[in-house]
């Protein structure tokens, strides 16, 4: 093997306190070293230059260059390689200057060290492979899970964008939790206003196939190349058929379950479309209240139906699709706060008496209470007696920035909701009187501070700096006791509602589905994202990207914005038809793998697999890893685990890492 | 190598430890990047080998570390839950709470292995941490124990060989 | 009477021996006090001389053909390579108190180093070395040296050979000239024996009862390269080669290079052993011996058929060390004698 | 013993196990080692008793799985540890082997010596498991014995009393007698690899020559992998022809699973092992 | 001291790739005296050195009446092959040897001779291939068939043509049924069948065969139906060997050791060994 060494001075930087000629000096002498040189500046072109030339002159196979940081100029150097005929991955850069002209002041030193670190990257390149890039092919398709609001916007850019997308949505519609909101903050515009022609257009895109009512079953493969199977949950409605006409709906006779949409405030039929502007408009039966199927009478639907729509024996469907890109976009749920969650240290807030006392409600509950489509029709009603609460309460971070009882994160939206409540309130019952226990306001967004301000301010909603230790029933009223912290004196508030801004939590299947994914997620079980700074919308597993709620609490504007991003990322990575990525992956030596699968159990990539090893007979002989280049991102873990060193790391490979350690086995 | 001043070899006199450090690509080196970009002056003692995960660090790395003649060894990398690869240096961590206590029980003390989180926003951390370890090898002395050990393997003087 | 020079000298003797050896720059090696192990010493108190000792956990081949030995050394420069001879450290020594079945093996593996190719590496080690062979009183359900043509007191291999005598005094025989030579050296430790000083001799130890009978042993192999017993026998063998490494006689090694720092290095010669799978797999996989019974198939038939095909002798000297330290108690000897009982019943 | 006998009879004539690994008496008729009985005739062979130290699940991954049938196998409480570790590490499935448990009342540390208080290996002394935990089958039984003070446990205080340098001269000395033979890699029950890292070549992290260097890496490795993996059978120390008292690497490394991580290897089959898996909590302090 | 384990150093002077994996180094002894005195036969082997790697195995490839310098082809297979594979013309390897047995050529001579080698088995043969050839009159019929798996696999592709043309020679070249190239114009088709279609007369001719186990096995049975003693069929063995002078102990087959009594084997004395190779 032919070495070229190049020292470069990088004007003073450098050769200011290594002796960047006696270095070159040095390194000539050393085994397999062909040619050894100094430049003022190798990076620039005629540095460059000077290396194509010696590469050609001396017919050299590698190259080493002692420089500035890989991190600086790796590829440059690579590139001039490559222009003259060497693999660029027979490159190795010496970091001469950020790891040792400037942190040193002693020449003769530097220049020892100087001399040390190249004799490591001439041991190190004398064993490098000559690699090329791993090039897989692109499918352009996105899948999309969830069908919120940031699902819809990450789904209708990227089809619009001329690729086709799969949107799966596990409830009978898609609008997620925007579709119950009543107004928003902070221009107070209808939610199911904006939002309804959105969803309308995601049911007309023809680039958009929507599987409501399904979920993601399973994932396998890798950037570009996922094959995703989504399990379809029996309606028993067909949809192919029914023209949403909704007879069905109102004669089912069993009237009275529980509606979510409702967040329970109201009841709904066996049979139900979710509600009026559902997408798509197809009703769901709930076999769990239906009589067909509790006792297998009734059938009313079905006698009704001019379709013949209606099929009681529909079973689950599994379809696969072949997917490019996964937006994630599963979003959030609230804290349910009148019980202790199961698995959790979460201790609850039995005290304020949610789940107990009617007219103590949540942040949602109050939305669809506000709300003109909800069960009150936009009249604010307490839902004990449908009287019209006087007195109301709202209680902010109920769960949130509380590490005792609930989470330490802020949820970031309930100061600008809760103002929003209060100031619904405060339109709709003149003479109402509204309090609100903060622990501070947490207004950051463009006019969102003016808006709170106006709640206080025009509204006269009256803010109380403080906690409420108890909520208890007294002669039909709400007791609310708590602390005004400003004031330094206890309150006592005889209030008819209570109103609660609970913690916005994350999904309870949100870690089986990240595990699914192959995505990290944090404690709290949100989806975690590669670089909180830097790369805020893509995960450490390649081609899939996060938007909205399920990464973080989050309001509409930023679930939109960053539905945008990850659409973005997606087109992205559809603009080339292939992948191009470094070929740092693991690979197993099958003549000696033990199959103790160690490896796998280490690969935070799930990019180990296995493989039966069978012989002519086809009987099977052993059961060995085998590495997913797709999916390997060449940690090297797997490499450092394995007892009989049967998967090695191609770039950092063991007789690379030996033979530097070695190079070092000489007096310093 | 007589080709760059003398003195340094003779300077050699003097006991100056040899230290080996493995550091992963992400955080530790960048680190180490960091503070030569801020010209944080660091002793020259230390040797960097950079892996791109402290996952990908094998306990034999410093094994062979020590019998090339390493004083210290010095392993980096990212902060628990900051690992570039997730998780490689969680499993890192594991394997050197068991290797940590091999080392002890063999004779090898601590103050050989040094172990820390240099993120790569800290570049000053690092010229703390590679100070430190240089200094504590430095009191300790030449690594004897093992440089015996590796005796056996000494290339014989030229006049000790009856040379071919 | 004696074709052999005989010679009387005292435990007290052997011990001032000692002294003026390590005075005048010998090796000394003997037993550890423990009996384990031979080690090297230097003082005459040292010095382990007991006929009923459990013969070494290792035996005394590692003076001749040491575990690791270099073979030469390498430094790679930019222009090639030089190569050195490794340091010339032999001394001279003395191994003390040798067992007839460790001393025996000496001159049985000298036949392997040096039909044609002579490897002066054991060569110049066994010249080197004086062998005081003792005559040897321990016998256990391991041993069957009396099995393999040798006795108690047979003094193959050995220089000087002792046997005990009374009142601590031991009879020594000059076995080869070197052992000669060596009592002439030394003669103020060894007075010239009379024929009462030779009645003194102690009566000759029983030895094991004989086992098997070699030759019989070898008939039997050279018709049965298949058989059933192979399986028998190797089925549960773990290829551990610990029997190998124990073995005075066994001689195999590998020769592989080794760093002795940046771009230099040795090349040694280290023992190695047939059970191992990979002692003759091909580089290209596939492996003559790949299996358990096959390698020790090839144990059994090298001891008792090759080498006595082609040297002459019978690789093994009843030491029964293999079988002492054998983790699944695989016994040679019962083995010997299970074929010795098959080829009977084919006589 | 009939009973042993019995039921490994059954387990070959209803082939509900191809073969059975048990322990036969040497011709002398003094001390037992490992069999492999293929047919009921073969199985009248079988005993167990006090010198029954093997641990046989080391066969459960050196001979190759019949076709038909699962491997029989005779095991102490003691060995079924192995037989569940194997299962942790995918070496084995439990529907492979067919597990003849023998209850036991201790083993012999030297088959020459009667067995006794005084000729106690470390595992019998240690031992919590005189009835095998788990089992197909279950023969013998179980008679209590005199526990001594471990020999083991002792050297580990001695050793701990030691100062570093001491350690190190005390183990330099014992691993300079290693002869490199691998007896106690072979032997192990959980060294299944097909090729040892000390058989890698390229490159030759350690190096196979007897000289202390390569002894020291060695031994270092060889405990080091098996760290969270041993169950402390002991074999290793028992085949070694040197008398290395591996067991105090081996046993300093249990500890460390036991007092850091709560962890048994081969305990329970389900349960994730320790080389593998992390704790986000797991002792950080060392690091700085 | 005589140290037999000590290598001549030698320096590559040309590094020929055959095929993907199947490279020839040209050498010569750095030393001129020793190159000058350095004799050997065909058909012996030698070990070959990398200093840092280690040593291994292969015949010399060149005819010992070519003695400007020694040639080995070798298969990029393990440690040592593959640290070869990146050596350079100049580099210094070590070289110890001549070993083992060899063909008899002396024996030969006054015969036809047949050479059938597959793949890599052509270095062994080559030498004697050259030797024959260099003492061209000295032999009656000579004819070659040399097969490979495939176009690419198959060595020496410019001697292969160099016999083709030499009149004196009978030359068949041929690969396996889909190894063939577009403009292939050899044969097509197993060694064995090709064997049976051009061998010459078994009358007084000597068989070489050399080459993958399952070619020698399927040649042998065609070359007893065509008449071959099983005396003057000449093969070599390949078992793992380190010392290569018979000290080591792991190429016996039986109680012979590849080593010094072979590499070169008649078929008659294959089939007395037991079946360890
Ligand atoms: C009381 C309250 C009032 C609010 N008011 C405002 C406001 O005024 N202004 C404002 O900007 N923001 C407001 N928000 C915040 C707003 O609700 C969220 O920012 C927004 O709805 C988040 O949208 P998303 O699409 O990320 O998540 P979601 O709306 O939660 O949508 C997620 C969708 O994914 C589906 N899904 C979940 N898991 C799966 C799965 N495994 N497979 C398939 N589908 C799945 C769900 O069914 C759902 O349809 C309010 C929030 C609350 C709690
Ligand atoms: C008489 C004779 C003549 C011969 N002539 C020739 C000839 O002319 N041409 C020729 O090509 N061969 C010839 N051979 C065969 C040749 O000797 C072997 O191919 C050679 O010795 C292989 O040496 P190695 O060091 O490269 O392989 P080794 O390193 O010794 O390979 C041994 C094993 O290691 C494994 N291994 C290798 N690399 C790795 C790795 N990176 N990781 C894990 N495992 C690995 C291999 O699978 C193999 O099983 C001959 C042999 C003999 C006996
Ligand atoms: S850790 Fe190594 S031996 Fe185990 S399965 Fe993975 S590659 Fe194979
Ligand atoms: S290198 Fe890392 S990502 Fe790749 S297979 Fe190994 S553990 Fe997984
Ligand atoms: S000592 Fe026993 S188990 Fe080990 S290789 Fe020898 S016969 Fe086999
Ligand atoms: S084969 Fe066994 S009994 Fe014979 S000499 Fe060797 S170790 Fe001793
Ligand atoms: S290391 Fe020793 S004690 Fe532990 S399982 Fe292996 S043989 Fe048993
Ligand atoms: S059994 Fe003992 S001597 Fe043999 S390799 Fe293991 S530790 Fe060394």
């Amino acid at each position: 093997m032919k070495i070229g060494v190049f020292i470069c001075y990088c004007g003073e930087n450098i050769g200011r306190t290594v002796d960047c000629a006696a270095v070159a000096k040095a390194t000539a002498m050393l085994p397999g070293v062909a040619h050894s040189e100094d430049y003022k500046y190798m990076c620039s072109d005629p540095g460059q230059n000077l290396i194509k030339q010696a590469i050609l002159d001396k017919k050299l196979d590698a190259i080493v260059v002692g420089s500035c940081s890989p991190h600086m100029h790796e590829k440059t150097f690579r590139k001039a390689a490559a222009a003259a005929g060497v693999n660029p991955y027979m490159v190795e850069i010496v970091n001469l200057r950020e790891h040792c002209s400037w942190i040193h002041d002693d020449i003769p030193s530097a220049t020892k060290k100087a001399i040390d670190l190249m004799r490591i990257a001439i041991e190190k390149v004398k064993r490098n492979d000559p690699l090329t890039p791993i090039r897989v092919p692109v499918t352009k398709r996105a899948l999309v899970i969830g069908g919120g609001i940031s699902g819809i916007q990450a789904a209708l850019d990227v089809a619009n964008a001329g690729y086709e997308v799969v949107l799966v949505e596990k409830e009978p519609s898609i609008g997620g939790h925007m579709s119950q909101l009543s107004e928003t903050f902070p221009t107070l515009d209808c939610s199911q206003c904006i939002l309804t022609p959105r969803m309308v257009e995601v049911y007309q895109h023809p680039k958009i196939k929507l599987y409501a009512y399904s979920e993601v079953s399973n994932v396998e493969g890798f950037i570009g190349n996922f094959s995703v199977t989504i399990r379809r949950k029996a309606r028993g409605v067909r949809d192919e058929v029914c023209t949403g006409c909704g007879l069905c709906v109102q004669k089912c006779p069993i009237k009275k379950a529980q509606n979510s949409f409702e967040e329970g405030m109201a009841i709904r039929p066996a049979m139900y479309v979710p509600f009026p502007q559902a997408v798509p408009n197809i009703p769901v039966i709930d076999r769990e209240v239906c009589t067909y199927y509790k006792n297998g009478k009734c059938q009313m639907c079905k006698k009704v139906c001019g379709r013949d729509a209606i099929d009681f024996e529909q079973q689950d469907t599994f379809v696969t699709e072949a997917i490019g890109a996964i937006i994630v976009a599963t979003g959030y749920k609230l804290y349910t706060i009148d019980k202790k969650p199961e698995n959790s240290l979460i201790k609850g807030y039995g005290e304020y008496g949610y789940g107990m006392y009617k007219d103590v409600v949540n942040g949602l509950q109050f939305e669809r209470i506000a709300s003109a489509s909800g069960p009150t029709n936009g009249e604010i009603l307490r839902p004990s007696d449908k009287s019209e609460p006087k007195k109301i309460v709202f209680i902010q971070c109920v769960g949130s920035r509380d590490e005792a009882k609930g989470f330490t994160y802020c949820s970031k939206i309930c100061c600008m909701y809760t103002a929003k409540h209060a100031m619904l309130y405060k339109h709709k019952v003149h003479d109402g009187e509204a309090y609100v226990f903060y622990m501070d306001i947490r207004s950051g967004g463009k006019m969102y501070e003016e808006f709170v301000r106006r709640a206080i301010e025009e509204d006269g909603v009256k803010y109380i700096r403080g906690r409420v230790s108890k909520i208890y029933e007294d002669d039909g009223k709400l007791v609310v006791k708590g602390e005004d912290t400003i004031a330094g004196m206890p309150v006592t508030i005889n209030a008819d509602m209570v109103v609660l801004a609970t913690a916005m939590i994350a999904q309870s299947e949100a870690p089986q589905l990240a595990q699914m994914l192959g995505v990290p997620y944090d404690t709290y079980g949100f989806l975690q994202e590669v670089h909180p700074k830097l790369r805020p919308v893509e995960t450490s597993t390649g081609g899939i990207f996060l938007a909205g709620a399920c990464h973080s609490p989050r309001d509409i504007p930023e679930c939109v914005a960053m539905a945008s991003a990850a659409a973005a990322k997606t087109m992205v990575l559809f603009g080339s038809d292939m992948l191009e990525r470094e070929p740092v992956v693991a690979k197993v030596h099958a003549d000696t793998c033990a199959g103790c699968f160690y490896c796998q159990k280490v690969c935070a990539y799930s990019a180990i697999e296995r493989k039966e090893i069978r012989n002519r007979q086809g009987e099977l002989i052993k059961t060995i890893a085998y590495v997913n280049e797709g999916l390997c991102q060449g940690c090297g873990t797997c490499n450092a685990t394995c007892p009989s060193k049967s998967v090695e790391l191609i770039g950092f490979n063991d007789e690379q890492i030996f033979n530097e350690i070695l190079a070092l086995d000489e007096v310093f | 190598m007589n080709f760059i001043n003398d003195d340094i070899f003779m300077a050699e006199e003097k006991f100056e430890p040899k230290i080996t450090c493995f550091v992963c690509n992400w955080c530790t080196y960048t680190g180490a990047d960091l503070a030569g970009t801020s010209r944080l002056k660091q002793q020259t003692n230390a040797r960097l080998i950079r892996v791109p995960c402290t996952g990908r660090i094998d306990p034999v790395f410093i094994i062979k570390a020590f019998e090339s003649g390493a004083d210290g060894v010095l392993v980096s990398g990212c902060h628990p839950a900051d690992c570039h690869y997730n998780t490689g240096n969680y499993h890192a961590r594991r394997r050197w709470i068991f290797f940590r206590e091999l080392l002890k029980q063999v004779g090898i003390p601590e103050s050989r292995l040094h172990f820390s989180w240099v993120s790569a926003s800290e570049g000053k951390k690092w010229v703390d941490v590679v100070n430190g370890v240089i200094d504590t090898v430095r009191k300790e002395g030449p690594f004897e124990d093992y440089h015996k050990v590796n005796t056996e393997f000494a290339f014989p003087e030229p006049e000790e060989a009856v040379c071919s | 009477m004696q074709a052999m020079k005989q010679f009387i000298t005292t435990d007290e003797k052997l011990r001032q021996l000692v002294h003026a050896l390590s005075k005048n720059a010998w090796n000394i090696i003997s037993a550890g006090k423990e009996g384990t192990n031979f080690i090297y010493i230097n003082d005459g108190k040292d010095l382990v001389i007991n006929a009923d000792s459990k013969p070494t956990k290792l035996s005394a081949k590692e003076f001749f053909f040491p575990k690791t030995e270099p073979l030469f050394f390498y430094k790679k420069n930019h222009d090639g390579v030089d190569l050195l001879d490794p340091k010339d450290v032999l001394r001279k020594t003395v191994l003390f108190g040798v067992k007839p079945c460790d001393a025996a093996a000496v001159p049985v593996m000298g036949k392997v180093f040096n039909w044609d190719y002579k490897d002066e590496f054991f060569n110049r080690r066994v010249e080197q070395t004086v062998i005081i062979g003792m005559a040897c009183s321990y016998s256990d359900v391991y041993c069957f040296c009396t099995s393999t043509g040798l006795s108690p007191e047979s003094s193959k291999g050995s220089d000087v050979f002792l046997k005990p005598a009374q009142n601590s005094s031991y009879i020594a025989e000059a076995v080869t000239p070197k052992g000669e030579a060596f009592v002439v050296e030394f003669s103020s430790f060894f007075d010239a024996a009379n024929e009462n000083d030779v009645k003194l001799l102690l009566n000759s130890p029983k030895g094991p009862e004989k086992k098997f009978d070699a030759n019989q042993v070898k008939q039997w192999l050279d018709g049965h390269f298949e058989d059933p017993l192979w399986n028998e026998v190797g089925e549960t063998c773990l290829g551990c080669a610990q029997c190998a490494f124990t073995c005075p006689t066994c001689h195999c090694f590998d020769i592989v290079d080794e760093s002795c720092g940046y771009n230099c290095g040795r090349r040694v010669k280290n023992w190695d052993g047939c059970q191992f799978g990979l002692f003759t797999k091909h580089a290209s996989g596939h492996n003559p011996r790949g299996h358990q019974p096959e390698r020790y198939r090839q144990r059994i038939s090298h001891k008792f058929k090759y080498y006595q095909d082609k040297f002459g002798e019978i690789l093994c000297t009843g030491c029964g060390r293999c079988t002492r330290g054998c983790p699944v108690g695989i016994d040679i000897a019962e083995i010997a004698q299970e074929i010795n009982k098959r080829n009977s019943v084919l006589v | 013993m009939q009973e042993l006998i019995q039921a490994a009879q059954a387990a070959l004539t209803s082939k509900e196990a191809a073969f059975i690994i048990g322990y036969a008496l040497t011709p002398d008729g003094k001390k037992t080692r490992p069999f492999i009985a293929r047919t009921p005739d073969e199985a009248a062979k079988l005993v167990f008793n006090h010198t029954c130290a093997h641990n046989l699940a080391v066969y459960l991954t050196r001979i190759a799985k019949p076709k038909e049938g699962k491997m029989g196998i005779v095991a102490k409480g003691c060995d079924t540890r192995a037989i569940v570790a194997l299962i942790q590490e995918n070496k084995i499935t439990r529907d492979q082997v067919y597990i003849i448990g023998v209850n036991c009342s201790g083993v012999t540390a030297d088959v020459t010596l009667p067995f006794g208080a005084d000729n106690l290996p470390s595992k019998c002394i240690m031992c919590q498991v005189q009835v095998p935990p788990v089992s197909d089958v279950l023969v013998g039984t179980a008679a209590p014995y005199d526990k001594p003070k471990d020999a083991v446990t002792e050297r580990m205080q001695l050793l701990e009393a030691m100062n570093e340098h001491e350690r190190f001269a005390f183990w330099a000395s014992e691993f300079e007698k290693c002869i490199k033979c691998y007896a106690c890699r072979q032997t192990c029950p959980m060294c299944y690899c097909e090729q040892c890292i000390v058989d890698k070549t390229v490159p030759r992290w350690i190096e196979s020559s007897a000289s202390l260097r390569g002894n020291f890496s060695w031994n270092m490795i060889r405990a080091f992998h098996l760290a969270g993996r041993c169950i402390g059978c002991g074999e290793c120390e028992r085949a070694c022809p040197m008398d290395i008292p591996l067991m105090l690497l081996n046993r300093k490394m249990g500890m460390v699973a036991m007092q850091q991580f709560n962890y048994r290897h081969g305990v329970n089959p389900e349960e994730p092992t320790l080389v593998g898996s992390y704790n986000m909590q797991d002792n950080n302090e060392f690091f700085k | 001291m005589e140290n037999i384990y000590k290598p001549e150093l030698v320096e590559i002077l040309d590094v020929i790739d055959e095929t993907p994996d199947i490279i020839t180094f040209k050498l010569k002894f750095k030393d001129p005296e020793y190159h000058k005195e350095f004799n050997f036969l065909a058909g012996q082997f030698a070990e070959y050195s990398v200093f840092g790697e280690g040593e291994c195995t292969f015949c010399i490839a060149s005819s010992p009446t070519r003695p400007d310098f020694l040639e080995c082809s070798f298969k990029a297979a393990g440690k040592v092959t593959n640290a070869m594979r990146r050596l350079q013309t100049g580099d210094t390897m070590g070289l110890r040897g001549p070993y083992g047995n060899y063909f008899p050529v002396e024996e030969m001579k006054g015969k036809s001779v047949v050479f059938i080698a597959g793949g890599i088995g052509l270095a062994p043969v080559r030498c004697v291939i050259w030797n024959v050839l260099d003492l061209r009159d000295q032999f009656k019929d000579v004819t070659i068939v040399y097969g490979a798996r495939s176009v690419a696999d198959l060595v020496y592709k410019r001697e292969l043509e160099e016999w083709k043309q030499m009149p004196s020679v009978k030359t068949v070249v041929t690969v396996d049924p889909g190894g063939e190239t577009p403009d292939w114009n050899g044969e097509i088709g197993f060694v064995p069948s090709i064997v049976e279609k051009v061998a010459p007369n078994a009358e007084n001719t000597v068989a070489v065969i050399c080459g993958p186990p399952i070619m020698i096995k399927y040649t042998m049975p065609v070359l007893e139906k065509l008449g071959f003693k099983e005396e003057n069929v000449i093969t070599t063995l390949e078992n793992r060997m380190k010392c290569g002078v018979g000290k080591c102990g792991r190429c016996n087959v039986g109680n012979v050791y590849v080593c010094k009594d072979g590499p070169v084997f008649t078929y008659k004395q294959l089939k007395e060994l037991p079946e360890e190779y």
